[in-house]
């Protein structure tokens, strides 16, 4: 049968996906696991020998993980519900305002899409000092403010645009406000869209390296990215101590990705 | 800083390796231990690079540190641009003696006239080597007063494949054999070029006060240089690019299959965790006379400081006798407090290398480099021709005009002290 | 009890105006049926009354109250959506209650309202469900359970059963007309399906461009209607149309023509292939629908013409017969203009 | 609704960005108040062999690496639209290399591309001899020839289009489905079916994404550039445009010079942004209903 | 020329099964209509004979051929889709060349045929335009271009005619018709509205929860429906069905009852409400629908029965009548599996 056949085609593509993409995580993996100190094995084991959680142990106290995730996730905590729900509320307006409105709001989101990160660093450690929070968290959620990304808003423009106009005129002639409009009908029509839009907006959040560089001085305020980066700098035979502290540091962002790929990709076929 | 009691905490930025770091946070404690209610923060960036963006986007947004350390070829570019607070009145009026400390690190410091920063270390350029590995080949040990031919044949002897065979490093480009011991580990870098051109009798730059342009045209530079090249294109005692890529030369080093790295009193905490074999420092080697090179970091307060007397109580002690021994524990430094620098907390015979001094021996013999606003630029530049000119084998006249040519540009927006 | 009202009220979408000083008047308690054809402007007619389109020239009132500046909201009116507009994620009995919920009608009152109108149309036993769980009927009654739940002024309803099946459409309709007789209340129905348009409506009001072309009761709409367009646009097959002096046999009482150029119109139902003296004319091709066929014939001078003919009596293709028209169920029109001609 | 974004926009991008490009019309070095030179700094990046190397590397970055993360994310959208088993884990495994933190990613790469013990060539010269591949060549030196570098980095960065080809596959599933049963009873080849039907019908959306990655491409070539490169092999073989404004900016303290380049960059995803919305245009014409 | 057979094909989607054992056979140059409510299969059948869908058991011939496991370009069909599928980014022209073109046919040749094509279904002006400028009807004809502009073996249409309004849609099942007679081509056509089934077809096949009913030429669907299913979905209103000990007046020609439990069906048309000794009825409410009206009505046994009559003699509501049924044209039912009962 010639559906059989592409099915069996589809699968053994899957198949080839998964050996190029799986196997440098693995290597990861196994890599922090390795004991640190050793000179580099010449052949990749994906089971190191001797195994050992050394690298884990040695990443948690030089890097202080431990600390750094607690930051990390607080950030994560306030900052990513923030920017989603910043993005989607800005969206929605945008879905429903005025067309001219929209186009010049649109159209500078398209431009601060363009601005390179750095040439933000300087003038907006002015802003955060003028406001006197330079040296806390504050400003490594700061860009919830603009849904972390503009790209992110105008990805909920789409979808809030695309939802029949007559679920928002059933929503008008039943005397919604706009907020409870979107609170209450729109949300929860593009909950695929937010759970992707989370769980980039988590990765870059907990990604985020420039910012805590520039903004954050305190040890006690490093995240993870930060502790990951001084890390690196650990001679290579100390490689497994980083590998591990990568680990560490993708694992959650992993979690979120999985909850949230199950829901964004789910309705099938 | 609301709900703070106290007043803000002294900002220190520094940079280093994890272990490095611990050190500051050492010294810190230490310190708010000796002067109850003094505070310091620090802040850690974890190269120098994070450091020089802290340090400039803090500035520029009116909230620089209090104090931050710096190495003196770089901190020309905050001097020159008066963001460094001059020290004289406060050096007069405090305990602390200029006369204490090594003059060249203190001069390297010097910004027209005046004492910008303090100096925290003395360092040069040594050879370590792995002293259990030429006890192995039975070949003779570096020794004081070694010339640069000496080290070339030291290298050569050194460099074995896995059976123990003397093998030219060149030959094995994509053969089947490559080395797994070489002989010597050496970055191609202006400042490790630097002390075999004054050796050789020549000059890095035309101007050491107001440098104009990279100077390596001259005979004796040339001689350096090309030395420098055919470590790797003649003899090939050195790893190749991949190899350097593949494991740096401290790790090489680390793990035993280098017999000679030619780098600072820094990497000296990395390897006192080196159990599998016995090693040591040897001095440069000489072309004509015994220069070195000055590797020194220093103490500097922002104009900008909002706390210019704690910054300075701590500064104070930092840098006395108690201070730097803090420091002087991690091995990572040569004390710029004589006296340290003297004692045992500096020439500890219990703790490698037994002849930690070399480095003292070094000092009287030590020069400075320009300092130029532009100069990690001009590094940054040098060090990439320097680096093609060694692992690609460039011609040797292209490169010099190369490094001058291109470099020129940036020593004319230089500012000078 | 409360009326509706449209004076002069033009809309446009853009710069396309597609709604043209329409005036317009639901009684209280009057199902209004609004019919035409695709693009018409039915939808916009309801868009306006609503409040979803500003109307650019003209007024809308509502039980009396001038409702043109006021937003949907506060208007007071129910609406069906041609697409039913329900909300995917809500269950059934959430939809038919969010417009109490919204307005801060206690959640045990509006569940208990949401029920009791379910049960009005006969969907109380979906109220757990999704709207992708239903079958389009069951849509249907949920969207008109939506609109029924609370008392307001008029009812709006966009073609609420154009995407059911013939059978269901039936049912259906009979359901919304008891329902409508019950409740007493004004409604406006919103339709492109003339059969529906005919069984429902207190009257009719027959939109084309953007225009009303006609305002009658089923009965008006059908015996006379206004224009060529009306004519043919209500019934199947549609009106026969010729030219008023084309030769045809007239049977029955046949008055003289009047001396102007005019047309003449009759229905399927108003020929006869009997006639003795008819006009000799060949039948193209019959249609059996049932008990009914349809005659396509070609008259001797050529004019094409459809005749209704019980099924069992029916001619065969190609077969001659003779024509006639029953003059009484004639109807004549301006030739020029299109509209009625009143002697 | 609109406020917490505008702000966000307006407060934390347009109007830094506004500061930033304004500065580029003046020497300033961070450390001092900056002067008015006019387009100095503009006329100085025309000469500036670095800025041109950076500019040229951007541009063949996003010449490269675009059509290929949009084709391999179009590829794999194709390759895993419909359902068969393992198809679910695959999707997921795609969107993994986005999940890693950026310098965990950097770093897990620099040490794939380790040329002696990374993974990668420890796998080319499987079978080879004497660290040879079986073809008896040598495998890449990556990081320390240029043009296996610049590969590298564009390797590095075709892992990370998870975002891409979730739009892809997005897209690929509301087609049509009946448009392509039409074509089997045509007999049409798969080929005729991707040129004739996937490809034009994909167009919109694939040039949308090119647009946007194409804006972003100046942005993602920092990180790789930063962390596993360092901007080498000498001397410039990866230094990005991203990497020159961050090297002169914030590493030679000339902020006003880097700016100009800031600008420049603007300037030029304008003027690539303007074509593509051009080639949109003229195929938004066939969609309209 | 060339039939179409299938032969005990049962289909499924995922586990659950649409088809069940359906034969099926449409004979050269027939116009076999398949027709059956929403959901019940046809335009699976229509797949599965174009191979879209497998068959889990049974063979499909076409021409002859078993093509049961071919796949589907290679099977020689034509087919028109319910929702066209048109590709919306080529022109009229392109759509309709497609199948000539990805067949390696000359540029050229395949325009003129294209061009041919759109001119026997009436589209010849719209060649250049893309579907997204078309209306509905215009649509559809280019849809059946694309299916003509080939000679397949059968063509599979699958209720083209569903979107358009009335007036288009007798309109073009006129030309469907004309077309059919003019190619002689085989045709499967797949609908839901009875009116169109009657009027195309040269034999209708009645689907069901994916099993053949009944199949018949249309006079036989109408006259002799082969169970209670295929009499009430075909025509509308639905007929009539009690018990047939039910207290009607039968007039007419009326034997005595077999002893069995049946029930009895007749159709609106079969009422009359002037029996002279009819039984007893009130009327629950009348449709007028043009000439004719409908009368809803509940016997005195509480039975509820639909009448036909000429709207202008029509009852008033509430009123009360005598119902007669003429049981020449009643029909008898089993009462428990709902087949016919055939003395
Ligand atoms: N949002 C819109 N923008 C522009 N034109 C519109 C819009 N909505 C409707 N129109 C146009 O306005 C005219 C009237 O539309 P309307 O929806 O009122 O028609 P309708 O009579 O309800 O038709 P249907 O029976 O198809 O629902 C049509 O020509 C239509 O193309
Ligand atoms: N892709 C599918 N997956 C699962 N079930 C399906 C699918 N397509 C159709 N069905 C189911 O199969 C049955 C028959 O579907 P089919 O499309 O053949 O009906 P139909 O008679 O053509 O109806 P309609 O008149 O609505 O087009 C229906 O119950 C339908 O829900
Ligand atoms: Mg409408
Ligand atoms: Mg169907």
């Amino acid at each position: 049968m010639p559906e059989r056949a592409a099915r069996l085609w589809r699968t053994l593509g899957a198949a080839f996906v998964l050996l190029v993409f799986v196997p440098p995580l693995l290597l990861l993996v196994a890599g922090s696991l390795t004991e640190p100190g050793l000179p580099p094995s010449p052949t990749p084991q994906l089971v190191p020998d001797p195994l050992s959680t050394t690298g884990y142990q040695r990443a948690v106290e030089l890097g202080g993980l431990l600390r750094a995730s607690l930051n990390s996730v607080l950030v994560a905590v306030l900052a990513v519900p923030l920017s989603v729900l910043v993005a989607a509320l800005a969206g929605f307006a945008l879905a429903r305002l005025a067309p001219r409105t929209t186009t010049v709001v649109v159209a500078a989101s398209l431009v601060a899409l363009m601005v390179p990160a750095t040439a933000l660093l300087v003038p907006r450690f002015a802003i955060f000092r003028f406001l006197g929070l330079t040296d806390t968290l504050v400003p490594l959620i700061a860009p919830a403010l603009l849904g972390t990304s503009p790209l992110y808003v105008l990805v909920y423009y789409l979808a809030f645009r695309a939802v029949p106009a007559d679920l928002y005129d059933a929503c008008l002639v039943a005397d919604l406000s706009p907020l409870r409009t979107w609170w209450r009908v729109a949300l929860p029509l593009v909950r695929p869209v937010t759970a992707g839009i989370t769980a980039l907006t988590f990765v870059l959040t907990w990604s985020n390296f420039l910012d805590p560089l520039i903004y954050v001085y305190d040890r006690d305020l490093f995240t993870l990215p930060l502790a990951l980066r001084s890390l690196s700098l650990l001679d290579p035979t100390n490689f497994p101590v980083f590998l591990a502290g990568a680990v560490l540091a993708t694992v959650p962002a992993l979690v979120v990705f999985a909850l949230a790929q199950r829901r964004f990709l789910r309705p099938d076929d | 800083g609301s709900g703070a009691s106290g007043p803000d905490p002294v900002k220190l930025l520094v940079f280093g390796a994890p272990e490095e770091l611990g050190a500051y946070r050492t010294l810190i404690e230490a310190y708010q231990d000796a002067r109850p209610g003094e505070r310091v923060q620090l802040i850690e960036a974890s190269d120098r690079k994070d450091l020089l963006a802290r340090l400039a986007t803090s500035v520029a947004g009116g909230a620089p540190p209090d104090v931050f350390l710096m190495n003196y070829r770089f901190y020309g570019q905050f001097a020159a641009k008066g963001v460094v607070e001059p020290l004289d009145q406060r050096i007069a009026g405090s305990t602390l003696d200029p006369a204490d400390y090594h003059p060249v690190a203190m001069d390297a410091f010097k910004w027209e006239g005046a004492q910008l920063c303090l100096p925290q270390n003395v360092s040069s350029l040594a050879v370590y080597y792995n002293r259990t590995l030429f006890t192995r080949y039975g070949v003779p040990e570096p020794k004081a007063g070694w010339t640069w031919n000496d080290l070339v044949g030291t290298a050569t002897a050194m460099t074995r494949d896995a059976r123990g065979l003397v093998i030219k490093g060149t030959e094995a480009e994509g053969a089947a054999r490559l080395p797994a011991v070489h002989g010597l580990g050496v970055e191609p870098s202006i400042i490790r070029l630097a002390p075999l051109v004054w050796s050789n009798g020549g000059e890095i730059v035309d101007d050491p006060v107001k440098p104009t342009r990279l100077a390596l045209d001259s005979p004796a530079a040339r001689e350096a240089l090309k030395n420098l090249i055919d470590l790797r294109q003649a003899y090939g005692v050195v790893p190749s690019d991949a190899e350097v890529e593949a494991e740096d030369d401290e790790s090489r080093f680390l793990n035993g299959r280098l017999a000679m790295l030619m780098t600072s009193r820094r990497a000296t905490t990395n390897f006192r965790t080196i159990t599998g074999f016995e090693w040591d420092v040897a001095p440069m080697p000489v072309y004509r006379q015994p220069v070195g090179v000055l590797h020194s970091d220093a103490y500097c307060m922002t104009t900008g400081s909002k706390n210019k007397d704690a910054a300075w109580r701590f500064m104070e002690y930092a840098m006395s006798a108690d201070g730097q021994r803090i420091i002087a524990a991690t091995g990572r430094t040569v004390p710029s407090h004589i006296e340290v620098s003297r004692s045992p907390a500096f020439l500890d015979p219990d703790q490698p290398p037994r002849n930690s001094q070399v480095f003292l021996d070094a000092i009287p013999t030590v020069r400075a480099l320009p300092t130029v606003s532009t100069w990690p630029e001009i590094e940054d530049l040098s060090y990439g021709i320097l680096e093609n000119a060694i692992h690609r084998g460039d011609r040797l006249d292209d490169v010099i005009r190369e490094l001058d040519v291109k470099s020129r540009p940036m020593f004319a927006r230089g500012e000078h002290g | 009890m409360s009326g509706l009202t449209l004076a002069g009220v033009s809309a446009a979408y853009r710069d396309a105006t597609v709604l043209h000083e329409v005036d317009l008047a639901a009684r209280p308690g009057e199902l209004l049926v609004v019919l035409g054809p695709s693009g018409a402007g039915k939808s916009t007619v309801l868009r306006v009354v609503a409040g979803l389109e500003p109307a650019t020239t003209g007024r809308v009132h509502i039980a009396g109250r001038d409702v043109t500046d006021l937003r949907p909201g506060l208007r007071n009116v129910s609406m069906v959506f041609q697409s039913y507009a329900l909300f995917p994620h809500l269950s059934v009995a959430e939809n038919i209650a969010f417009g109490l919920e919204v307005r801060d009608v206690p959640r045990r009152t509006a569940r208990e309202r949401a029920r009791a109108a379910a049960e009005t149309v006969g969907c109380a036993g979906l109220l757990g469900r999704r709207p992708g769980q239903l079958s389009g009927g069951e849509r249907q009654r949920v969207a008109l359970a939506r609109a029924l739940v609370r008392e307001p002024d008029v009812f709006l309803l966009d073609e609420p059963l154009s995407n059911l099946d013939l059978t269901l459409r039936v049912e259906m309709r009979a359901e919304l007309r008891a329902l409508h007789d019950r409740l007493g209340a004004t409604m406006v129905h919103v339709t492109h399906d003339q059969t529906e348009a005919l069984v429902l409506a207190d009257r009719i009001a027959v939109l084309r461009d953007g225009r009303v072309e006609q305002v009658g009761t089923p009965e008006q709409i059908w015996r006379t209607p206004a224009s060529t367009f009306v004519a043919r646009f209500v019934g199947s097959p549609a009106m026969n149309l010729l030219p008023a002096d084309a030769a045809v046999c007239r049977t029955g009482d046949a008055p003289p023509l009047p001396e102007q150029p005019l047309e003449v119109g009759f229905r399927p139902e108003a020929v006869t292939l009997d006639a003795a003296e008819g006009t000799p004319a060949t039948v193209d091709r019959v249609e059996v629908i049932g008990e009914d066929a349809y005659a396509y014939l070609t008259l001797a001078a050529g004019h094409r013409v459809v005749a209704r003919v019980p099924a069992a009596r029916r001619p065969a293709r190609d077969e001659s017969v003779r024509v006639g028209v029953r003059w009484a169920d004639a109807h004549l029109f301006h030739a020029d203009s299109g509209r009625r001609y009143v002697p | 609704m609109l406020a917490p974004y505008l702000v966000g926009l307006v407060g934390l991008m347009l109007l830094p960005a506004l500061v930033t490009l304004a500065l580029a019309f003046t020497e300033y070095d961070l450390l001092r108040p900056p002067t008015w030179v006019g387009l100095d700094n503009l006329t100085a990046l025309v000469d500036d062999p670095i800025f041109r190397v950076a500019l040229l590397n951007s541009l063949v970055f996003a010449v490269v690496a675009v059509p290929l993360r949009v084709l391999v994310a179009l590829g794999l959208a194709l390759l895993l639209h419909r359902r068969a088993p393992g198809v679910g884990t695959a999707r997921t495994a795609t969107l993994l290399p986005t999940a890693v933190p950026e310098i965990a990613y950097g770093l897990l790469w620099l040490w794939l591309f380790n040329p002696l013990y990374g993974p990668i060539n420890q796998l080319l010269r499987l079978g080879g001899e004497h660290g040879l591949t079986v073809l008896g060549r040598t495998p890449p030196p990556w990081l320390t020839d240029p043009t296996s570098a610049r590969a590298g980095i564009i390797l590095m960065s075709l892992f990370t289009m998870g975002e891409t080809f979730v739009v892809l596959l997005a897209a690929r599933r509301a087609l049509p489905r009946d448009v392509y049963e039409m074509a089997a009873l045509e007999d049409a080849t798969g080929w005729d079916v991707f040129r004739r039907i996937t490809l034009p019908l994909m167009a919109p959306v694939l040039a949308l994404l090119a647009v946007r990655d194409a804006i972003a491409s100046l942005h993602f070539t920092f990180v790789p550039a930063f962390v596993v490169t360092d901007g080498g092999p000498p001397p410039y073989a990866t230094t990005y445009l991203s990497l020159f404004v961050y090297q002169t900016g914030f590493e030679y303290l000339r902020y006003g010079y880097a700016a100009a380049a800031t600008l420049v960059m603007m300037l030029l995803t304008v003027a690539a942004l303007l074509v593509q919305w051009r080639l949109i245009r003229r195929y938004r014409r066939f969609y309209q209903v």
